[in-house]
């Protein structure tokens, strides 16, 4: 069950991953868009994540807000997050489901060091392998969207897997299945974007002057979409990063660390060799014995 | 509903109001969002504090609970004195013309005829037409007569002008003027605005007047049997309408039928008050057939023991002096005079009023038999909860059965919802442990009882024995072998009215629907609207074909829908009088020259001309709708406001006459409701999404999406009391004290009331001292026991309370 | 009688209506995936329609119940979804419906007949038979000492107002029925449901 | 060969023990490190039982390293003090590597080599310690934000590359730098090696009682 089918993978964490096999047709993007207009924070997208991917989150305590988990746990790979937002006289109750976003270009990926434990498909899901993961963090530091968690009991990461197992047979994820409002879509990507369009049409016509979607390109884009009311200022929304990239630390870290290190550790191990052969060895002669003897006499006969 | 949940997406405007559709029914408002994506339409919300259906909304308007009347008279008031209203729909379909009787008037809060010392409107004679000699109403097709009902109407309303709908609601002028523009643009042909509405509204002492005012708003908009129009109730429990039209009540039976009272020694005095009599030329209705449904009735419930001879069993049923709704069956309970308590999975101990009450009641009781799938409060009364539920098991005497129900996939049957839509369920596995279908606890229940008035007898045994029981099972009657009973029977073979020579149906056969029913013992059918619902084609409560051929929701030949398949109320009205549709979009049910046609079913004869003036309001005697209810309603013909029973400053309007004077309260609760002086804080209760009234406490994944009762406040009370989000407070009120957490919100605005801010605080109503969520003290520990006066449902959503911060409960964790 | 979804689809015949908003149904996205990481846990179960317990919108579900295959193994429910065909919800579920697994789950519900004696702190286990002979037992008690046949006046009332009744307003129009039957041949007044509160 | 004078003594047997300690964490935290590191290199998780137990292992080594190495810092600190002689000695780095170490001022234990080694090592160690603490995020997962844990990462990588070069040119010099390693196997070294690698050092040692 463990065995992916490499052709089926865009992208393999800690591995290199042939090209899909030619004459297979290219798997279509898909995209989950979340309207957060249409979103009235009821939470169904919750339950039946938590129902479908038979996940147990202990039953905790309210703070006070509606936020139920208060954040993302290894149990709820999706949390609503409330603000309230006044300007001037007016109040708008934004409501972001909030979760992973499936980059394009995922920092987790990037980022996990173990091979196979993180994957992207071809549609562009980015999933969670738990068998081979080795529950290191990494993932956490390499998401700029802070969603990853790890286990303290099972000591591996979890995050929404865009319910690749229902996407496999045709199924929409559980979320958007769910959504009573369709402020959750899924479709192919080209028609989620098609959709934000008519969306925004109608947002703006309302006097929301600023409605976008939140595709950010820092990530190379996302599988999982924004229809935001106020598209300027993603950061309302309970901290939407508004302009999210891998972090250059990880780049640098993923990136440019790896080759350069072992060139300089393999730089070092030839200087030493080529110092051998060259050079040769420092050795003790036997001047150098004699003359200890001769200190350590001389000194004797002091 | 009159209209159905699939219709809200024709709807233009979209008012939701006395309730909160995007949190208790999310998939319903589902059809707002379709609605506001496909038909442009913008939804305004009215409400204490903003909702989840505030934040989806393009209008939120803040108002004082409790002062829907004031708001909707002012909305009326608007609508009269700009001219927005749809006039032809309002002369064709309203009484608006109708001359009302001389002698009635309001004067000081009162209407005519109010008898201050048994404190209701002894005598309603005035609150009535003008009659001729042939006892038809009165009318005055130009409108000019002082006393025609829209007159009066403006007349009435006329004091609600928007600075004192702002003074009584504390809704700001613009904001409400807004209201008001955006309602008025469905006056006419072309749009159409629809009521969502739920406990909202009807929890209060003013309830039905709540509904009814906006029930006039839309008649005044021509909104009523139009596409997306109406006033719909969204109904709370999943066959509450089912278990309603089947008088699961103190005071009807099945179909909307009423039961004899005292006063009806027989069955022709019953039938006197009930037989049909119209007031317009011309006009039919349902309950010209009452006798028929009446003795088909009473053949489903004691078959051959009714007979002609004995008035079909007509002693069989109780005769009723008062109504024994809940408020009073708690009342009897505290005072003693029950003996014996079923608790069909309904979990009073938290859903009446004023939990002390209830409790004090139930430990009265010498036995009490809970029947439900689940844990309740109810059932555990007599345990000792600590400070969530103080109780002394050993001086509580009551006998407590549990018994355990299947429920949801675990067993099968019919269901109608909101739109009285039938639909049947299947069953996908057993119940747990040993626990029975409810069919089977009442029939095991019912059959003991049987055989031991058979053996022993005993007081009146001839219902009991007489019972009809003809199943195949009789300890176990099937669904089918029930719903077929419900729809009905030919008990002899019919002859068919056109040919007599010919049989229609055969004895045995179903009935295909209402219209064949008689009233000669030779038909059975337990309840008229339902019939059809099984014919000799099947049971039509299983079809499912969710084609939809005119695209407007209707679904003909999905489930089975009362009365007649009908799935819009009043549809003849979304014609003009001639039969003519009011516009090309709101087009629904035309005449085409013979017949009336469209998708659905029509609300009489398909083939009753319009020349023939038949009003499409066929279950009033005058086949139009009443802006002037006559003497229908037990608190006033017209709406009035009057101040929630805890009263947040003497009303405006008629400061002596402050809150409702028809209102019934019990000797015993007379010193139970509270004052401003004390209790300064206007409180509401609602429900959460996250939540199903207090079944879901017991379901994990519920409790992990809303683990803890908490109280909502707005910052400006907060910081007065020293509060933060998250620290634990004592809310008080005349009848009780609860702890929760506070929840600090933007939120909660004070409100603007009489120029002074108004605090508003918010209390769910799901958690207990039972259950998966975090103990807590049930909510209705602070709930007044009183109830609207038409219906007596609880006045639960206005109510004076004060708040502190304080310590924790004894036994919960201080540290969330 | 389990009428799965398929099977109906043929009885029905239904001309479903173009676009199924709750499902905004695409093929063909999955294709690349035949062996996903994940298997698809509802290949064999039962699909069984139903509507959900809860609201009076009355929504759709469909319930999906397995057995371990083994002799005599009951099945269990294992999943609750919406049902795509019904047009109220469209396949669509509130957080109550989505979660309503956790119901028929419950560790709260009820398994057995339990019983209360007066005084005590404790329900004990008791048979449905102890249970239904005993109530039957206190309701004739009852209602023979305290029904009202005739009112002060004389009038025949026929009515029983010592015990009283608060019906279900989830339980079936079949059950109801059949409760207002039972119940009302009794002459019980006091009877009421969950319509206000 | 004829006879010399005995072995000098170098290093203790607890000095030793100890080195040899250090040694081995820091050689299994390099592998485990490096296999978590570069995906090349994941290979060597195998030798830890799967990259999850290598994922466990390495912190806890990276304890004994630190426990270990301090102990090696309060021995040696002291002999590691820089002189105006390591300054001169440096500036003639150039006359060492060629083997040709005449003429530079007499070395008490320590050449300027071996002691930027120490500290080169005592620093990053210390480095590594910290960083590596931030990642551990089986306990101490919640006391930092997310961007510490990267810029930790990115310390803890640079760090540990810098260790694992000293460590080359440590192990090197070992090598190059014949009788060098029986001073840390057998604690001694001949009175050759004193005399030419560490003459000051040998004055001391020989006259010492």
């Amino acid at each position: 069950m463990s065995v992916l089918q490499a052709l089926d993978l865009r992208r393999r964490s800690a591995s290199s991953v042939p090209p899909p096999a030619a004459g297979k047709p290219a798997a279509v993007a898909v995209a989950k868009l979340i309207d957060v207009s249409k979103c009235i924070g009821c939470k169904a997208c919750q339950a039946a994540c938590l129902e479908w991917n038979q996940l147990d989150q202990p039953i905790g305590y309210t703070d006070g807000t509606y936020d139920n988990p208060t954040d993302l746990t290894t149990a709820s790979w999706t949390v609503m997050r409330f603000t309230e937002y006044e300007h001037g006289d007016d109040l708008e109750w934004l409501i972001r489901k909030d979760g992973c976003m499936h980059c394009d270009d995922p920092g987790c990926l990037k980022a996990c060091p173990a091979p196979g434990a993180i994957v992207q498909y071809t549609n562009g899901i980015v999933d969670f392998v738990s068998e081979n993961c080795i529950g290191c963090g990494y993932c956490l530091k390499g998401c700029p969207f802070n969603i990853p968690r790890i286990s303290q009991t099972t000591s591996k990461a979890y995050k929404c897997t865009l319910c690749s197992d229902r996407v496999v047979v045709g199924q929409a994820p559980a979320c958007a299945k769910a959504c009573p409002t369709q402020a959750i879509y899924f479709g192919t990507k080209d028609d989620m974007i098609a959709h934000a369009g008519k969306r925004i049409v109608d947002l703006k016509s309302r006097g929301y002057q600023n409605a976008g979607l939140y595709n950010p390109q820092g990530v190379g884009g996302t599988h999982v979409m924004y229809v935001l009311q106020h598209a300027d200022k993603p950061s309302l929304y309970a901290g939407l990063p508004d302009n999210p990239h891998i972090s250059p630390l990880v780049g640098i870290w993923k990136g440019v660390m790896k080759p350069l290190s072992l060139a300089a550790i393999a730089f070092a191990g030839a200087f030493g060799f080529l110092h051998y052969i060259t050079k040769g060895p420092n050795t003790v002669s036997e001047h150098d014995e004699a003359k200890a003897d001769e200190l350590a006499a001389g000194k004797d006969r002091a | 509903m009159t209209n159905s949940w699939n219709d809200i997406k024709n709807a233009d405007v979209v008012l939701i109001m006395g309730g909160n559709a995007a949190e208790a029914h999310p998939c319903g408002f589902k059809w707002v969002t379709e609605a506001k994506a496909n038909n442009g339409a913008k939804l305004i919300v009215v409400d204490p504090r903003f909702t989840r259906s505030a934040a989806v909304s393009d209008l939120y308007a803040p108002i004082r609970p409790g002062t829907d009347i004031a708001f909707l008279s002012g909305v009326m008031r608007y609508l009269l004195g700009n001219g927005k209203i749809h006039q032809e729909y309002v002369k064709a379909f309203t009484n608006a013309s109708y001359i009302v009787r001389e002698g009635f008037k309001f004067e000081d809060g009162l209407f005519a005829g109010y008898d201050a010392s048994k404190k209701s409107y002894a005598d309603r004679s005035t609150w009535d037409y003008e009659f001729d000699d042939q006892g038809m109403a009165k009318v005055d097709d130009t409108l000019q007569h002082p006393r025609c009902a829209i007159n009066l109407l403006k007349a009435h309303v006329a004091r609600y002008t928007p600075e004192m709908v702002e003074r009584i609601c504390g809704t700001p002028k613009d904001k409400f003027l807004k209201v008001c523009e955006l309602m008025a643009t469905t006056a006419n042909g072309e749009r159409s605005m629809t009521s969502l509405y739920a406990l909202g509204w009807t929890q209060h002492t003013t309830g039905a007047q709540n509904i009814r005012s906006m029930a006039m708003i839309q008649l005044l908009l021509g909104n009523m049997g139009i596409p997306g129009g109406g006033v719909n109730a969204l109904r709370g429990h999943s066959n509450v309408q089912g278990i309603t039209d089947f008088a699961l009540l103190s005071t009807s039976t099945p179909g909307y039928l009423v039961l004899p009272t005292e006063k009806e020694t027989t069955f022709a005095d019953y039938m006197k008050s009930r037989a049909f009599k119209p007031i317009r030329p011309g006009q039919t209705s349902f309950w010209q057939n009452y006798r028929k449904f009446f003795v088909s009735q009473q053949k489903s419930l004691f078959g051959a023991a009714a007979t002609k001879d004995n008035d079909w069993a007509y002693d069989y049923l109780p005769k009723f002096d008062t109504a024994y709704d809940v408020l009073k069956m708690v009342d009897m309970m505290a005072g003693g005079q029950m003996n014996g308590l079923f608790c069909q999975g309904l979990n009073i101990l938290m859903a009446a009023p004023n939990k002390a009450k209830v409790q004090a009641g139930l430990a009265k009781l010498k036995w009490m038999v809970i029947i439900d799938p689940l844990e309740t409060e109810t059932a555990h009364f007599w345990e000792n909860h600590g400070e969530f539920h103080n109780a002394d098991p050993k001086a509580i005497q009551t006998e407590v059965f549990q018994l355990p129900t299947t429920a949801y996939a675990e067993d099968e049957g019919s269901f109608t919802n909101s739109s009285r839509v039938i639909q049947w369920h299947w069953k996908a596995v057993d119940g747990p442990g040993e626990s029975r279908s409810d069919i089977q606890i009442i029939a095991d229940l019912h059959s003991r009882l049987r055989a031991l008035y058979t053996k022993e007898g005993g007081a009146f045994p001839d219902p009991i024995v007489n019972t009809t029981w003809a199943y195949a099972k009789p300890a176990h009657p099937e669904p089918v072998e029930l719903l077929k009973e419900i729809n009905g029977y030919a008990l002899e073979d019919l002859p068919n009215p056109a040919d007599p020579t010919k049989v229609m149906l055969k004895a045995g056969q179903l009935l295909p629907g209402f219209a064949v029913m008689r009233d000669d013992g030779k038909t059975s059918g337990a309840c008229w609207i339902y019939t059809g619902v099984y014919t000799e084609a099947g049971n039509m409560a299983m079809r499912r074909d969710a084609s939809d051929p005119t695209g407007l929701g209707i679904h003909p030949n999905w489930g089975y829908s009362w009365p007649a398949n009908r799935r819009l109320l009043y549809n003849r009205a979304s014609a003009d009088p001639a039969g003519k549709a009011w516009s090309e979009r709101k087009k629904y049910i035309t005449w085409n020259g013979s017949r009336w046609v469209g998708g659905d079913v029509p609300d009489y004869a398909p083939t009753m001309a319009p020349d023939k003036s038949v009003g499409p309001f066929i279950m009033n005697q005058e086949g139009t709708a009443r802006l002037f209810a006559r003497g229908a309603m037990p608190d006033g013909p017209f709406p009035e406001h009057y101040e929630p029973m805890d009263a947040y400053i003497a009303n405006p309007l008629h400061p002596k006459v402050t809150t409702n004077p028809a209102v019934r309260v019990f000797a015993a609760d007379a010193k139970s409701f509270g004052t401003p002086d004390k209790f300064p804080i206007v409180a509401t209760s609602y429900r959460l999404a996250e939540h199903f009234h207090y079944w879901t406490k017991n379901v994990h994944d519920n409790a992990v999406l809303q683990p803890e009762m908490f109280v909502e406040m707005g910052e400006r009370l907060a910081k007065a009391k020293g509060i933060q989000n998250g620290d634990w407070v004592e809310v008080s009120s005349q009848r009780g004290m609860i702890k929760a957490k506070a929840s600090v919100s933007k939120r909660f605005r004070p409100i603007m009331v009489d120029g002074k801010p108004c605090d508003v605080i918010g209390l769910p109503i799901h958690f207990g001292f039972i259950g998966l969520t975090r103990k807590s003290y049930p909510l209705n520990t602070l709930t007044p026991p009183v109830g609207d006066a038409s219906v007596n449902t609880p006045e639960y959503k206005a109510f004076l309370v004060d708040v502190k911060k304080t310590t924790p409960p004894a036994s919960s964790p201080a540290v969330a | 009688m389990a009428v799965t979804r398929r099977q109906f689809m043929k009885v029905s015949a239904a001309g479903l209506a173009a676009s199924s908003v709750g499902a905004l149904g695409f093929i063909g996205a999955g294709e690349g995936l035949a062996a996903g990481v994940r298997p698809f846990r509802l290949e064999k179960a039962t699909e069984t329609r139903n509507t959900c317990p809860y609201c009076a919108v009355a929504c759709g579900v469909l319930v999906y119940s397995a057995t371990d295959g083994s002799k005599d193994a009951k099945p269990k429910l294992i999943h609750v979804e919406g049902d795509s065909d019904n047009p109220i919800n469209r396949g669509t579920l509130c957080p109550r419906g989505a979660a309503s697994l956790g119901f028929a789950h419950s560790p709260n519900r009820l398994q057995y007949p339990m019983h209360r004696k007066p005084g005590t702190n404790k329900f004990e286990r008791v048979t449905w038979d102890f249970a239904m002979e005993r109530i039957a037992k206190l309701a004739k008690e009852d209602r023979d000492k305290n029904f009202v046949t005739k009112n002060r006046d004389g009038v025949t009332v026929n009515r029983w107002l010592t015990t009283g009744f608060f019906a279900g307003s989830s339980c079936s129009n079949e059950a109801g029925y059949l409760t207002y039957k039972a119940i009302r041949s009794t002459g019980i007044l006091a009877l009421e449901d969950q319509a206000r509160i | 060969m004829s006879e010399h004078i005995k072995p000098v003594s170098r290093y203790t047997t607890g000095a030793r023990i100890n080195h040899w300690i250090t040694a081995v964490s820091l050689i299994l935290l390099a592998l485990s490190g490096m296999a978590l590191f570069h995906p090349s290199l994941y290979f060597l998780t195998g030798l830890f039982g799967g990259g999850e137990f290598t994922r466990v292992i390495h912190p806890w080594i990276g304890v004994v390293l630190a426990i270990s190495f301090l102990g090696l810092f309060f021995r040696f600190f002291t002999l590691n003090l820089w002189n105006r002689d390591d300054t001169v000695w440096m500036k003639n780095l150039g006359a060492v590597i060629n083997n040709k170490e005449e003429g530079l001022p007499e070395v008490g234990k320590y050449n300027a080599g071996q002691k930027l080694v120490f500290w080169g090592q005592s620093i990053l160690i210390f480095a590594l310690l910290c960083s590596g603490v931030v990642l551990w995020d089986t306990y101490f997962a919640t006391y930092t934000t997310i961007d510490q844990k990267r810029l930790s990462a990115v310390i803890h990588a640079l760090c540990a590359i810098g260790v694992i070069l000293i460590w080359i040119v440590h192990v090197y010099a070992a090598i190059w730098v014949k009788g060098t390693i029986r001073a840390m196997t057998q604690g001694s070294v001949t009175g050759g090696w004193a005399w030419k690698h560490h003459r000051k050092w040998f004055r001391q040692e020989v006259g010492k009682p």
